[in-house]
């Protein structure tokens, strides 16, 4: 018989505004093995821990039920204050009458009375719980960052820097991903490959870094400390380790067709190509889509002219194994496509483009060697029309845009409209917004520039169609403001497009048993407090994987992730979930059942023997779970038909011993 | 069939092949076989019997007889072979130590069937040109043998042995035709309420014996969680609907995806309860949800509830 | 005259990772559900045996759900495929045994998706009480 | 005697079910006879015996006790038991009338099981002769006569109709609480049915089977004896035998917590169950030999030991009959009966 | 009309603890008292309602007219209950069962030997306390009683403190293995017995302990002269309903319950061994 002690949380009046906590405390002091119960302002503060400890010592309590707010939140808290009172933490359990009550219910009576329930199932666990002891695992200390944009690059330096090895999987032939793409950045206006280019730099050059580029993730195992990932260098057909990155190839290549994607498609490559001049690792890359050699056999140049006899038109993809500590998802973003909004004339008006796509065409490096040129006709626009919120903050019943804001927008926009009225002051510049949105340093005083230095025209309505129109394009728009309809004829208009999550970032996911929300972002652990976690332990996330952001948020995010890299790896010996499943011996009879729904391969299999009657000895195979591997899912107690599998912490009957509580 | 199945095991005794041979010992009455070991030539050529009314599957005896010294000769029926393959995926029985001796079958007989048709005190069964003549203390009589043929083999599923050392008469062909669905299809086409009743009155029956369960060669645990006080759903009688239900569902569920439909569970019933069509459901269900399987076909096959796939239909 | 809804009982095993989250979402954001649904945290779908769910019809509950995370999202990686493939065949059986089909229900709901699980809770709810009582699995001995 | 006409068999029926419950054997659809509650248009199964013997009447497969009622410290036994309604039970062949007798030995022995006694009290057995006795028949083995059972009302089919005696105080009140449907008649018709029903009795395959080489005071000779090994091999441990058997009398205790307290049962139990004597740190009866030998001992030599030579065993056949493998009373007394010193 | 299968509940008033997993539970009639009246050996039948039921000897002599006792060792789902178990709740308990140790009829006027080994001293304490409070019914006393260290010997302080005090008793204390603090006898109690050289003229010899013990302590006595007739014991086997009828105590014809738990030697050999 357990001496359990009951604590309920008013939590202020998030939980006694709706629930009669006295009452609680009282009808839960009944129950049987309940030795002491109060309520309490806030259990979870300095004084209410303190509350919990001294009853604790006061009535040798055993076991503790907390009714307060999620265990999600609080668990780990209240596990703390047992365990520092010498009682295991394990002996503690919650009833969520925050979440799960208070908060969603309005009636006090009805309220009460489920809270008690609630506690009265928590009790009826306690009664049960046995006190647990975790086990320890060991850290491989190095971290694997998937995707090498500038979120991976800033994660994999600063973890670099504290002295861990990193290694970065970027899927294109180059980190530096979409920042690499872009001209100036706000709100500072400082060239995007000014800031960056050393950064990829200094990561290609630190010893504690190797970057895998042009490859992918093919398969995680394993557990936080101990995660075996398979990465899969697509053939580049050069090899990395000759390739001087001279450029002769390229320049050499007959096959100059394939769309430059560096260039949002606007000009052409060769079919071996080093996507800018800056990349990282600068080698080249054959297209094997667009390669006359690698297609049908003809052709060779390459391979000719090349001093280092880097070309291999043999290579294969290769499969490397590779171990780690800790995984950081940086997959980032993409703009939606524009296409999907026939009413903007994307796709079919070739002077419609997406403002990604103008940063090319702004860039001194671009297809127009930054003169801003209209791809039509490669004219001077004379009024340019941007349009806000293409694709973002969508109503449900929208289902080509995104419910999201996409954040950066407002800000960009505001940039390529000053940078348009500053180089070309007689452009006409119009930009048709939802909102202006500008929280941020020195955002909003950028955003006034704009309009106030830069005479940008900033009309508060929805642009309805853009058609062809000659030579130029018909913007119909309302001025909300104004209250009226507005035609215009400009020479461009820009799309302030939507941006989502990679597409590639959902399989990462399933990979890495991480979870992610309807729009594909990665879920953080706590929106609030853990917003750099996956919640799968030893998941990090960094950049817009997790949700939109702009470059300097993303860069904090980035060393915010390091920092918890780094605290993983930092430790030598991990503390593992003693919520694990163990087989008991006894019962088991060795069919295997548990084994093939185990996803770690914690369950192996043993011959062991056992005193049968009359002081004879039977051999019988029976399971064993290594708990360092075990996870806890509790598959296994399932599949095992004897009941010999059962699970630490949530046993057959503890969780029946719920069911009867709270059906009684 | 007798006289050759004997001759057989009298040889690998002889040999030292084998020093215990698994098959059935004379009963009282021309219908009540005993499973039984025969460890020498005279208790085989005294008591080992084999005829039309050995219908018990003699697969999970070798659980314990494997274990011991010496090898084993067993008998098996083609639907016998799948619980045998069974067993051994589930590393329940060690093949070394057994020799199987694959035997022909076109199906059992079963006496309870001669019983329903009024035969009452028998006193000899004889079989001839696929007719049984039953002598009883009232008076003989003629009945075909399909009309005594078990329920279980007239929808029999296989008559392949998927594994022998050798076989004694012909090996047989998986029956793709056959029917074992009918009455869970019948079942299915009711309303709920219908099945709900024609459930009630067949589980009602149940008096909790656990014969079912203990001649079914898929309910090997060491002990049954029925059984275990520390389980939490031990259950030792049939005390109301409720747990009827509860006994049936699960065990049904813990043999799903492993049980081979060799329907000993109903031919021990006695209470007649149509046991196999619980099983039946899962293992049709599962084949519709999850493609053909067939527990006890392929060792090396991945068991339904084993593994997944991506697109499984919703519960 | 005013006919009292019957007010069931309902049991939700929530996977601690997904469902219990989203659960807690729905409280963060004030959703509101019947009270009549009470919550059992389970690490992960997968780890709901046939026997629980029973064993809550045998104790009054007239209604029960699992919750898990979407398939894909598991965070065990394969935890909420073995639940589906596992209640598909147990709610199979049960309909086959006759016993309402609708008194039983797998969903899958994301930590974000408090708004899900405040919807799905409310309409199970609303099914559950539409049938009544749970008569064919009930246990009178547990009956008050 | 009394006799009644065959067409007013029915009549008998209502006559009893007006006064108290009435139970007879009616098909229960699976070509078995069950008893069941008579009611206006319930058909009687001559069968020559139901599947369940009629055991459950006095001794029930499940059966509370008490109840607890626990609140904090405090435990408040509640006493459930109540006074049983009268009630009759037709068509009983003589091996379960037999059973009774066994049971009471059991149940009425001090101390006195007082939930049995309360329905025996209460219950009245009408038992039907046998005509038609079946291979698997042996009561006379144990001196019971198929064609003249025991009961509180004894029974016989006869060619137009039925012939009945009153054989105690409660047999009498039944008879007289239903004599308008009666009128007397002399015992020539029983005897001739009797006749034929013994006729067949003595050409019954097991109609020689004695009780020779087992019995009162032979524990030592029968314990160790080899053969229990292999008599015992094939037995799968399940408890068929026990549960259709109208003499096996163990039985369980056992608690359900129904949420709002305790509800104390028993029911039957089985000795072959491998749990039956298992104890905190080990078992008496280690292997299913142990158990097999407990079934059959008992009924051969421990019960007829404490009972004055009374066997535990009424020849029913019910097992011979269910045996998932066909071991069975008649297999073991026939084994220890050959050769004693093997 | 009573009956036996329907238990009294009983307050539990005291807990005393005897060694690392042996509690005395004393226990009273909620309006104070005895529940009911016993013969020394007999047992009761204690239980928790929803936890189990398990037979337990009465420790406490029938001449204690306050309350009775059970010493109870820890080794399944009960008893681990009543060890977790505070002063105050209650318990139910049915009984007395079994037929105790002849002490009005074969053990009077006899000399009597107590050998006894850990928790086996439980139901013979029940005897010892009746045979001081009557004290002049009875002949010369001698106690042997053994376990696997000081600390795991049952009743320690009433032995020291009272039985040692007790006019024409000899009490005999021995462990298993040298123990720091020890200075009485060391050695397994079958071999003390032999050493102590016990005369069986008009003495009774009331065994109990673990089966090995028994086993070899019985040939001893044998050796020094004692016949099967002088040596009684107490048994122990799972029972439920404790009055011989639910089936499963039984040795051979006889119910440990209704026909033992007592037993004489020569009574135990009639028996077929299954025990």
């Amino acid at each position: 018989m357990q001496r359990i002690g009951v604590f309920i949380c008013h939590c202020g009046t998030n939980i006694a505004g709706t629930v009669d906590v006295k009452a609680v405390a009282e009808a839960l002091s009944h129950e049987a093995g309940v030795v002491f119960s109060t309520d309490y302002q806030y259990m979870c503060s300095e004084s209410g821990q303190q509350l919990m400890r001294e009853a604790i010592r006061e009535h040798r309590l055993t076991g503790i039920v907390v009714g307060s707010c999620s265990p999600r939140m609080h668990e780990a808290t209240f596990r703390k204050a047992a365990a520092a009172e010498g009682l295991n933490s394990y002996m503690v359990e919650i009833a969520n009458l925050r979440e799960h009550v208070s908060w969603i219910h309005k009636d006090m009576k009805e309220a009460t009375e489920k809270a008690i329930i609630l506690g009265r199932a928590a009790i009826a666990k306690v009664h049960l719980n046995a006190p647990l002891q975790a086990g320890e695992s060991p850290v491989t200390k190095r971290a694997l960052v998937i995707g090498g944009g500038i979120a991976g690059i800033q994660t994999a330096l600063d973890i670099a820097e504290a002295g861990f090895e990193v290694d970065i999987v970027e899927k294109s032939p180059t980190i530096g991903g979409k920042m690499a793409q872009l001209d100036k950045t706000f709100p500072t206006l400082d060239c995007a490959a000014c800031i960056l280019t050393p950064k990829m730099v200094d990561a290609a050059q630190h010893e504690k870094i190797t970057i895998y580029a042009y490859s992918e993730l093919e398969a995680v195992k394993g557990y936080i400390g101990n995660f075996k990932a398979q990465i899969r260098r697509k053939a580049r057909f050069v090899d990395e380790t000759k390739c001087t990155g001279c450029g002769i190839c390229t320049e050499k290549c007959p096959m100059k067709k394939a769309p430059n994607e560096f260039n949002m498609g606007f000009d052409k490559r060769g079919a071996v190509y080093i996507p800018f001049a800056q990349a990282v690792p600068k080698v080249a890359t054959i297209d094997a889509d667009y390669c006359l050699m690698l297609k049908n056999g003809k052709c060779g140049i390459c391979s000719k002219v090349c001093g280092a006899g880097a070309i291999d038109y043999k290579q294969q993809d290769e499969i490397i194994e590779r171990e780690y500590g800790a995984i950081v998802a940086a997959t980032g973003f993409n703009p939606i496509d524009a296409k999907v909004y026939g009413e903007y004339g994307y796709g079919t008006c070739p002077d419609v483009v997406t403002s990604l796509e103008l940063e090319r065409l702004m860039n001194a490096a671009g297809p127009t060697n930054g003169t801003l040129l209209r791809p039509s006709d490669k004219e001077h626009p004379h009024t340019v029309v941007f349009v806000q919120c293409v694709g973002s903050r969508c109503t449900e019943t929208d289902e080509r845009g995104k419910p999201y804001c996409s954040k950066i927008c407002c800000m960009y926009t505001a940039k390529h409209a000053m940078l348009i009225r500053e180089k070309y002051p007689d452009t006409d510049v119009y930009v048709f917004y939802i909102d202006v949105r500008t929280p941020g340093k020195n955002f909003d005083e950028f955003y006034r520039r704009a309009v106030e230095q830069y005479g940008v025209h900033y009309i508060k309505g929805m642009v309805g169609k853009v058609t062809q129109n000659g030579k130029q394009l018909r913007v119909q728009a309302s001025d909300l403001l104004a209250g009226e309809q507005l035609h215009i004829n400009a020479d461009l208009v820009v799309l302030a497009t939507a941006i989502e999550p990679d597409k590639t970032a959902r399989s990462i996911g399933t990979m890495l048993t991480a979870s992610m929300d309807t729009n594909d972002f990665f879920t953080e652990a706590h929106p609030k407090l853990r917003p750099v976690e996956s919640p799968t332990a030893g998941i990090f996330l960094s950049g817009v994987c997790q949700g939109p952001k702009d470059i300097p948020e993303t860069v904090s995010q980035a060393s915010a992730c390091a920092a918890k890299v780094i605290g993983v790896l930092a430790k030598d010996k991990l503390t593992c979930n003693p919520c694990v499943a163990s087989s008991d011996e006894l019962l088991c009879n060795g069919c295997s059942s548990c084994e093939k729904v185990c996803p770690y391969g914690a369950i192996t299999y043993t011959d062991k023997e056992f005193r049968g009657p009359n002081r004879t000895t039977l051999i019988r195979r029976v399971a064993s779970v290594n708990p360092a591997v075990c996870q806890g899912c509790g598959a296994c107690t399932v599949a095992c038909p004897s009941g010999a599998m059962d699970l630490k912490g949530f046993t057959n009957k503890q969780i029946m011993a719920e069911v009867d509580a709270i059906c009684k | 069939m007798q006289k050759m199945m004997e001759k057989r095991a009298l040889e690998l005794l002889a040999d030292g092949t084998v020093s215990r041979v698994l098959g059935w010992s004379a009963g009282e009455f021309p219908y009540d076989m005993t499973p039984a070991v025969f460890e020498t030539a005279e208790e085989l050529q005294d008591g080992f019997v084999y005829n039309d009314f050995c219908g018990a599957n003699l697969s999970k005896y070798l659980i314990k007889e494997s274990r011991k010294e010496g090898k084993i000769l067993v008998f098996l029926k083609p639907c016998d072979t799948y619980s045998f393959n069974q067993l051994l995926a589930e590393h329940r029985i060690i093949r070394d130590n057994i020799y199987v001796i694959g035997i022909e079958c076109y199906g059992k007989a079963d006496v309870e069937k001669l019983k329903a048709m009024g035969l009452e005190g028998i006193t000899g069964i004889y079989m001839k040109d696929g007719e049984y003549t039953v002598e009883t203390v009232y008076g003989s009589q003629t009945v075909k043998a399909y009309e005594a043929m078990a329920e279980r083999c007239l929808a029999c599923k296989s008559k392949k042995h998927v594994v022998y050392d050798e076989l004694i008469g012909e090996d047989g062909e998986v029956v793709t035709d056959c029917n074992r669905f009918d009455m869970v299809e019948q079942l299915e086409a009711m309303t709920p309420e219908q099945r709900f009743a024609f459930w009630r009155g067949e589980l009602s029956r149940c008096i909790r014996c656990n014969a079912c369960r203990n001649v079914c060669p898929a309910c090997s645990c060491e002990q049954c969680v029925f059984d275990n006080p520390n389980s939490g759903v031990a259950q030792k009688a049939a005390v109301n609907s409720f747990e009827e239900n509860m006994f049936h569902i699960i065990r049904a569920f813990h043999v799903a995806g492993r049980c081979t439909d060799c329907g000993e569970c109903s031919r021990v019933c006695p209470q007649n309860i149509p046991l196999h069509l619980l099983n039946r459901k899962f293992i049709k269900d599962m084949n519709a949800f999850y493609g053909e399987y067939q527990a006890g076909e392929d060792p090396d096959k991945k068991p339904p509830l084993g593994t997944y796939t991506l697109g499984d239909r919703e519960a | 005259m005013q006919v009292t809804e019957y007010k069931p009982k309902i049991v939700a095993f929530c996977c601690n990772w997904c469902s219990y989250a989203g659960a807690d979402g729905a409280g963060s954001a004030r959703l509101s559900y019947p009270e009549e649904v009470k919550i059992i945290r389970v690490p992960c779908s997968c780890r709901v045996n046939p026997m629980f769910i029973l064993r809550a019809f045998q104790r009054g509950a007239d209604g029960v759900i699992i919750a898990g995370c979407h398939p894909g999202d598991c965070h065990y990686t394969s935890g909420n495929y073995f639940t589906r493939r596992r209640m598909a065949l147990l709610f199979s059986m049960l309909d086959y045994l006759g016993i309402e089909r609708e008194r039983t229900r797998v969903e899958w709901i994301s930590a974000a998706e408090g708004a899900k699980f405040s919807k799905t809770m409310t309409e199970f709810c609303a099914t559950v009480a539409a049938l009544g009582e749970n008569k064919r699995l009930e246990d009178l001995r547990c009956k008050k | 005697m009394k006799k009644l006409s065959l067409a007013k068999l029915n009549d008998l029926f209502a006559a009893i079910a007006q006064r108290e419950a009435l139970y007879l054997p009616v098909d229960n659809g699976t070509g078995k006879a069950e008893y069941t509650k008579w009611q206006e248009g319930t058909v009687y199964s001559t069968a020559l015996n139901t599947g369940r013997s009629a055991k459950d009447f006095f001794f029930p497969q499940t059966e509370n006790l008490m109840e607890f009622k626990m609140e904090g410290k405090r435990i408040d036994v509640i006493d459930t038991r109540e006074e049983c309604e009268d009630f009759v039970i037709f068509g009983v062949r003589a091996c379960d009338a037999a059973s009774f007798d066994i049971l009471d030995r059991v149940y009425l022995t001090d101390p006195v099981d007082t939930y049995y006694k309360n329905r025996r009290q209460h219950g009245t057995v009408v038992t039907m002769a046998c005509g038609r006795p079946a291979e698997t028949c042996f009561c006379g083995t144990f001196g019971i006569d198929a064609a003249d059972p025991k009961g509180d009302v004894t029974c016989w089919t006869v060619e137009d109709g039925y012939v009945l005696r009153a054989n105690t105080e409660k047999g009498e009140a039944l008879l007289a609480a239903v004599d308008g449907l009666l009128t007397d008649t002399d015992d020539k018709a029983v005897q001739a049915a009797q006749e034929k029903t013994r006729a067949i009795l003595a050409k019954l395959p097991l109609a020689a089977l004695s009780t020779e080489g087992v019995g009162q005071g032979l524990t030592k000779e029968l314990f160790d004896r080899p053969e229990w090994a292999s008599l015992s091999e094939a037995c799968l441990g399940c408890g068929t035998c026990t549960f259709v058997c109208p003499t096996c009398q163990c039985y369980d205790i056992r608690d359900f917590d129904t949420g709002h307290g305790i509800q104390r049962f028993r029911c039957w139990d089985s000795c072959m169950y491998s749990d039956f004597t298992k104890m905190a740190h080990g078992n008496p009866r280690v292997s299913q030999l142990e158990r097999f030998r407990q079934r059959f001992m008992h009924k051969l030599v421990y019960f007829p030991d404490n009972n004055d030579g009374l066997f535990g065993c009424v020849g029913c056949g019910r097992c011979l009959a269910r045996c998932p493998i066909s071991m069975n009373i008649v297999k073991v007394m026939k084994t220890l009966a050959k050769g004693g010193n093997k | 009309m009573e009956e036996t299968l329907i238990p009294y509940a009983g307050i539990v008033t005291k807990i005393t603890g005897q060694t690392p997993d042996v509690k005395t539970f004393r226990v009273e009639a909620p309006e104070g008292g005895k529940l009911f009246e016993h013969e020394p050996g007999q047992c009761a039948m204690l239980s928790v309602p929803g936890i189990s039921e398990a037979m337990i000897s009465i420790t406490s002599s029938p001449t204690n007219k306050a309350f009775m006792e059970f010493s109870v060792k820890k080794c399944g789902c009960l008893t681990d209950w009543l060890h977790s178990m505070e002063e105050g709740q209650m318990i139910t308990v049915r009984g007395p069962y079994g037929r105790p140790f002849p002490v009005h009829d074969e053990l009077k006027g006899k000399n009597l030997i107590f050998v006894a080994g850990g928790i086996g001293l439980a139901p013979l304490r029940s005897v010892i306390n009746f045979v001081r409070d009557n004290r002049a019914d009875y002949g010369h006393v001698d106690i042997v009683y053994g376990s696997r260290s000081k600390d795991d010997l049952v009743n320690y302080d009433e032995i020291v403190g009272e039985w040692m005090h007790t006019p024409d008793f000899n009490v005999h204390l021995t462990i298993d293995r040298e123990q720091e603090g020890w200075d009485g006898h060391v050695g397994f109690v079958p071999n003390y017995v032999k050493e102590l050289d016990f005369k069986p003229e008009n003495t009774c010899v009331l065994i109990c302990g673990p089966p090995i013990m028994i086993k070899f302590t019985l040939p001893g006595l044998i050796e020094l002269g004692f016949d099967k007739t002088q040596i009684f014991t107490t048994m122990e086997l799972r029972m439920k309903c404790g009055i011989g009828k639910c089936g499963r105590c039984n040795i051979g014809n006889k119910y440990v319950c209704k026909d033992g738990p007592v037993f004489r030697f020569d009574q135990l050999d009639e028996l077929p061994d299954e025990y």
